[in-house]
């Protein structure tokens, strides 16, 4: 545990997701969950929690930005609201 | 999205990274023990070269090395490996994953066997999860593609 | 009277028979011959094949080898312990890897000698960090300026490289230059945005692209011949 | 010497911040996807300092590679949706 690198990190983890809620376009909240994920495993790092971080990475930051491309791919890009 | 790209640039670096990252994953794999990672992440690495190969080399050069069938077996045979190394600690007389008692069959100590089993059942883990990763992202990506293939198959 | 004209007749019947035996011995014997012949070519063709499907079959081994072996000192880069259980592990995961992907790491390989090119890479990387030191100094000046002078274009020119690896040495130097981008490749032309005037005469000079050309030997001139497998690299290697 | 990793990886999160800035308010998808990408090499290297402060550099090394892997393929299959639908 650092803790100002810690306040750091958790202010642009909250500030990746809020801005892929309010986004309207689903391709930009895709590109900004790869980000999300990403900051939220140097979240999990920075705690000592290397196991967590490395699933976090693998899963979230590939696969599931790929899945989640092919999927907007595959359907509508703009959301109707 | 499945077809062959045209870019040397991705196409070349894709070609010599793909094995690397093979490699790579099944350090992961294999050193489960030593070192961060273990089955599932390893086999989510091996999904993502094949991934990568896909992308850059198209469908049917991927289809060489591994194909969808393959996949569906690969799964199964994943599974297998995992609940039969279960199962077989549950009849040599143990729990199920009681990695202890395999020192019955294989000719080592107690410790040594928990940390063998442990291997079997990651490279199971690691299986299923490369077949079904693989899978799904087959599934998604080629919804609407090919369906000249389809009409020769029937 | 009669007798004789029946003699002479029986005669003439076996001589005509004998000659009909002795034509279609001819013909019994040329078609033989002939098949003979057509057994001989079609064996000679079926040995052809075969020496060429072995040669391939050489070829498949060779790059299956080479792959292996890389794997495996990558294997024992990351991994760190040296006891035999971990070594077969790596052995046999190399092993896997290198019969799943056999042909992706030798393919399209032209190759002089290998030993030169990897000393000349060598040579090549204080160049290039050097000019990366520069460039970034001298895009620092330029962004950091109250006006920005910045000048972005796009300039294209045509390349005197033909393999693909140096091609992507070339691009990626480039891009790991700051203020210049690759674009893209096609057909041999590149397609690089620039930031500013100085940046874009800096690579129409062409001084990078002349040393890749000289690391991979395509200037002069002393590769051999096009090669399409990696039997040369082994050549090379045992020399 | 830890203060002064320390204070490195607080640099280098000031950095992240303004690539941060280019992902989220970036006009279109483009703008996205370097700032996102740039965010990633940062993230590495605050990863790796990170070892370097819990002096276990050994165990984030395998990490690291993992993220730069990952990190090219969503990239790459990004550009590919772009390239295909050819809309930006």
């Amino acid at each position: 545990m650092i803790l100002p690198l810690d306040f750091i990190l958790i202010l642009f983890v909250f500030i990746c997701a809020v801005a892929a809620i309010t986004i309207k376009d689903l391709l930009s909240a895709v590109v900004i969950l790869g980000a999300y994920s990403f900051l939220m495993c140097l979240l999990w790092t920075e705690m000592a929690a290397i196991d967590v971080a490395f699933t976090e990475a693998s899963v979230s930051a590939s696969i599931g930005t790929v899945l989640m491309i092919g999927c907007v791919a595959k359907t509508k890009r703009r959301s109707k609201d | 999205m499945i077809r062959d790209s045209q870019d040397v640039i991705v196409k070349t670096l894709s070609r010599l990274l793909v094995p690397f990252m093979v490699i790579y994953a099944l350090y992961v794999i294999m050193h489960g023990h030593h070192s961060p990672g273990g089955g599932f992440q390893g086999g989510v690495i091996l999904a993502a070269g094949f991934v990568l190969l896909v992308v850059s080399h198209g469908l049917e050069q991927t289809r060489k090395r591994l194909s969808e069938k393959a996949a569906g077996v690969l799964s199964s045979i994943g599974v297998f490996i995992y609940a039969g190394i279960g199962a077989l600690c549950l009849i040599l007389g143990g729990n199920y994953l009681d990695y202890g008692k395999l020192s019955k069959l294989l000719p080592v100590v107690p410790a040594e066997a928990r940390s063998l089993g442990i291997l079997g059942v990651e490279i199971g883990v690691a299986l299923a999860v490369m077949a079904v990763m693989f899978t799904i992202f087959l599934v998604i990506f080629t919804v609407g593609e090919f369906q000249e293939d389809d009409r020769s198959e029937k | 009277m009669e007798v004789t004209l029946l003699l002479e007749a029986t005669e003439n019947a076996f001589r005509i028979m004998e000659k009909a035996r002795a034509h279609a011995l001819g013909v019994l014997d040329t078609a033989v011959q002939f098949t003979g012949e057509q057994t001989r070519f079609m064996e000679e063709k079926r040995w052809q094949v075969l020496f060429a499907g072995a040669q391939r079959r050489k070829t498949r081994f060779q790059n299956f080898v080479g792959t292996a072996l890389i794997l495996f000192a990558f294997w024992m880069l990351l991994s760190g312990h040296f006891d035999p259980f971990h070594l077969t592990l790596g052995a046999i995961c190399c092993i896997i890897t290198a019969y799943l992907f056999h042909d992706l790491l030798f393919a399209n390989v032209r190759v002089g000698d290998m030993r030169v090119v990897a000393l000349r890479f060598l040579c090549y990387i204080p160049w290039l960090i050097q000019q990366i030191v520069l460039s970034n100094l001298h895009v620092a000046s330029v962004v950091l300026r109250r006006k920005m002078p910045i000048n972005p274009q796009i300039i294209t020119f045509k390349t005197k490289l033909e393999t693909d690896i140096s091609s992507i040495t070339l691009a990626n130097s480039i891009t790991l230059t700051p203020g210049t981008i690759t674009m893209d490749i096609r057909d041999g032309v590149y397609y690089v945005h620039a930031l500013d005037q100085k940046v874009a005469d800096d690579l129409n000079a062409g001084e990078m692209e002349d040393r890749v050309a000289h690391i991979f030997m395509e200037a002069d001139h002393l590769y051999v011949e096009d090669v399409l497998d990696a039997a040369r690299i082994y050549d090379a290697l045992r020399v | 010497m830890n203060d002064f990793f320390l204070i490195l990886s607080v640099g280098m999160c000031v950095l992240v911040l303004f690539c941060l800035y280019r992902g989220t308010f970036g006009p279109g998808v483009l703008n996205r996807a370097a700032g996102i990408s740039a965010i990633g090499t940062k993230t590495l290297i605050i990863l790796l300092l990170m070892g370097v402060i819990y002096d276990r550099i050994d165990m984030f090394i395998d990490i690291s590679i993992a993220y730069a892997l990952l990190n090219f393929i969503g990239t790459v299959v990004l550009a590919k949706y772009i390239e295909t639908t050819g809309e930006a």
